[in-house]
């Protein structure tokens, strides 16, 4: 398989199959059907570098970035995704969020 | 303790509005027939904002709204004239739904030169005028400037665009907002375009959706675990008040003080608002708007933490001190549905950085929502089950008392007027 | 241009019809007071169809058929002697449901000796007479002879079997159908037993998707990817036109011309139709059904496409002039429901060459049938929205315009007449 | 696996699993749930054969067909029904169909 993210960041490889997801609406989703295990071990790699991954970003304009960066920024996207269920909830779900939906109909990209 | 916020002489909000302090009935929020008066007395009198100008950018574009509460589909449009008009979204040949994509059902936006019935091809033009009939040989005495689309009232105020469903309005859009409103004028809504959309059907009436956002008493409590702890005992010692209140016409305001946690000690802070200087308070790094209009923080709280500006009957505009809004809508689709709908506004981003800031705040407000959303089925069906009728507000739920009090006078003063 | 069809010497079908050319108004189809006395003015009274004899292919054969319009379920069932009789679906004993499957609301067929209650085991013959009680002797005064099943009259033509709810019906089924429709006496529509069936629930009133069904005008528009350019060309040149209409009594007839589409040149076709030659006009290979009654395409057009004869209030024969034909059914099931049946009927295909034509035929038939369908909910909606009232009908949409003033006429006259 | 269409036919065996289906309302669901890659490249691959997989069906009599060849008839609709989607929709769905729904409830066997 090609490579997803740039290099610099190929360790997290793993991580972009899964995660390299382009709206909330499917980051919100593949939360839901995740457990905490696997998210706890994509916050916990990811946490070191977090900092560096936009660092990397920033080194284009926003609206021209090449295909592997935003990539690396869905990327970045999925763990503040993820972080809600590591660091507040312990769970994949909101806590007392009951049945409610609330969908993500417009977004800016990227 | 730490000192309370002061009141109004009066000795509360609730008194120095004039409001009766007793329990109060939601009673007109779980009937059928009080839903028919509503929609007759309110949302076919009022000015509805159903947008802003930016989902129009040029000539030709347009969006549709299903209004249920009004009974019909509406599609806003630019004109060539680049005028926004509000036409009833149906053909004036069979009733067919003119503007639809997908699914008739679902609200849709996009660009085009004219509008086309999918039916039987009749066209008409974006000033709805009807330019084209099929085959007009085949019909009787049929006078095309007689069957343009049917408008409705529309006006633009500061790029939200507000129409009404009344034959003849009662106000101009400028009148029915009033000065509490209009000093909001110069606001830069037009420079905060970066928008995260949010949309949901909820089994409830919608004045207890409203009322779910119109107090911050119920914050440091349903919230306990993404609000910092230092926060939740300060609001708990300051007795979870809110600083100013303001009541105008049958508008309202609530603002709060800010509590600057980033600058709490960091214990009361989670890793990833460090990361990504964002959160519930919407981004750290403050956007600079420049000078700010007369009308918002009207009490001159400092600090100052939003302001959520209820306009009647059921938008909302929340202005944070950090430099961004929110909006929300509550749009009737029965007495006891209604569609939910809140957007974030940001200035653009210009990097990556202010991006994760804008989307962590992003998240972080879906995630108290879905909190603030969660009773609501159930607590309509309890009050539907009558088994209690009346219920306690203190001086911070003022708001709700507001509403329900309005409601309940622009529903008594129209009866008996003919529809 | 094309020459156009000829109009009657009035100047157009809807003048020859001696109809009203001005625009119309749907509330026929918005409310359910209008409803109440269209069941009660139309739907007791008439001669309605509920299958054919086919469905009863012996002695013991029955089928249940959900008459929600009628407030009833029955049972068509064909008798030891061979006769087909209808009676209410409900036991006499608790007024149970007597004849269903799975679930009762839901229609179910077979084969019985006798209907036997699921409930207390009353037993019934197939001519309706109460053969068995269960424990007789624990009732009083009990006699079988006054509790057999309560009849509808039932009575077949050309093997299309009708009910009629009303306690004497006004007129034998032949005197209800008319010359215009028994003139098709004759027509093989006892050989023609390869029935493909289609069913739905559509959220709009019975008689809009009528509306829908009883015009060509939208065809070249709405079905545009169906169609071949070229027809769709030609179409639009001849005005969307269809040479011959008839109305008599409150029945009424379409025919069209027929475009023999497969001898347009290739770049018109579809590679699928081609290759198992057959499409929206049916199978290529026109069915060799012998010589047809005078009633079929009564305006002797050449070439001819097909007729649509629709048989108030509420069924529709259309007869293809490749040899074939379809039904459709509208059944009401409150002011803004109904449920839709379509069936295609073929000759029994005797190779895998012609199934596969009746396969693509049918398939077809349905993804029209999708686009027709679509927004007839929208449509509702916007007219129950009463935003527009009135709506133009051009010459070509004479057939509405018959359908909606005989439903009025029907509603009229029976009023003040006791139930 | 063992082969379920005729050996003459054997190279469809990859699209037999999938589209051998007894009822329209299974095929028109298949139909629904399929992307236009997949469906153009059975359209593709059987369009060359189709006149001859009728020939070979018609060697049987209609009410006779061996198990395999009812298994090639059933092909050959669901052919029929992918190439609404591939000649004329380029979308699974019916256009301007909305939600509108219509189930075949009565066709003739096979």
């Amino acid at each position: 398989m090609s490579a997803l993210l740039p290099a610099e960041f190929a360790e997290f490889e793993e991580y972009a199959a899964h995660w390299c997801l382009p709206t909330e609406t499917e980051r919100f989703e593949r939360r839901m059907a995740s457990d905490m295990d696997e998210m706890g071990a994509f916050y916990a790699a990811f946490s070191a570098r977090l900092d560096e991954a936009i660092e990397f970003c920033d080194k284009y304009p926003l609206d021209e970035l090449p295909e592997d960066v935003q990539r690396l920024l869905q990327l970045i996207h999925s763990y503040v995704m993820v972080s809600m269920a590591v660091e507040i909830f312990h769970q994949p779900k909101v806590v007392d969020s009951a049945d409610a939906v609330l969908r993500r109909v417009k977004e800016p990209r990227p | 303790m730490s000192p309370r916020y002061p009141k109004p002489p009066e000795g509360s909000w609730t008194e120095h509005f004039g409001l009766d302090t007793g329990p109060v009935s939601y009673a007109d929020s779980i009937s059928p027939s009080f839903y028919e008066r509503e929609r007759q007395a309110i949302f076919r009198r009022a000015w509805l904002n159903v947008g802003r100008v930016e989902q129009l950018p040029k000539a030709g574009s347009y969006f549709t709204k299903e209004l249920a509460v009004l009974n019909t589909s509406i599609v806003v449009v630019r004109g060539m004239d680049d005028e926004i008009r509000a036409f009833h979204n149906v053909c004036r040949h069979r009733g067919n739904k003119l503007v639809w994509n997908e699914s008739p059902d679902e609200e849709t936006q996009g660009f085009c030169r004219q509008f086309t019935c999918k039916y039987h091809a009749w066209r008409y033009g974006l000033d709805g005028s009807l330019t084209f009939i099929q085959q007009e040989d085949e019909f009787f005495d049929v006078d095309k400037s007689q069957l343009g689309l049917v408008s409705m009232h529309c006006e633009v105020w500061e790029g939200f665009v507000f129409v009404c469903a009344a034959r003849e309005p009662e106000w101009s859009l400028r009148e029915f907002l009033g000065p509490m409103i209009t000093a909001l004028e110069g606001y830069p809504f037009d420079r905060l375009t970066s928008r995260f959309g949010y949309r949901t059907e909820v089994r409830a009436n919608w004045k207890l959706f409203m009322d779910a956002f119109a107090e911050f008493y119920h914050a440091p409590v349903l919230h306990s675990k993404q609000s910092p702890d230092k926060y939740a005992v300060a609001a708990r010692e300051a007795g979870y008040e809110a600083p100013y209140y303001a009541v105008e016409g049958p508008h309202r305001l609530v603002s709060t003080s800010g509590v600057r946690f980033w600058e709490m000690d960091p214990g009361s802070l989670k890793p990833m608002e460090v990361m990504t200087r964002g959160g519930l308070f919407g981004p750290w790094d403050k956007a600079d708007l420049g000078e700010l209009p007369a009308g918002v923080n009207p009490g001159r709280c400092k600090p100052w933490g939003l302001d959520s500006f209820q306009l009647f009957p059921n938008f909302v505009i929340l202005i944070w001190g950090q430099g961004w809004y929110l909006t929300y809508h509550y749009w009737p689709t029965s007495y006891n549905t209604h569609v939910f709908e809140g957007n974030v506004y940001f200035l653009p981003a210009t990097n990556v950085r202010e991006r994760i800031a804008q989307e962590m705040s992003a998240v972080t407000f879906k995630e108290f929502a879905l909190q603030d959303a969660n009773t609501l089925e159930a607590t309509q069906l309890m009050l539907e089950s009558g088994y209690v009728e009346k219920f306690p507000l203190n001086d911070q739920e003022v708001l709700l008392r507001h509403l329900h009090k309005v409601v309940g006078d622009w529903v008594e003063q129209h009866a008996g007027v003919p529809a």
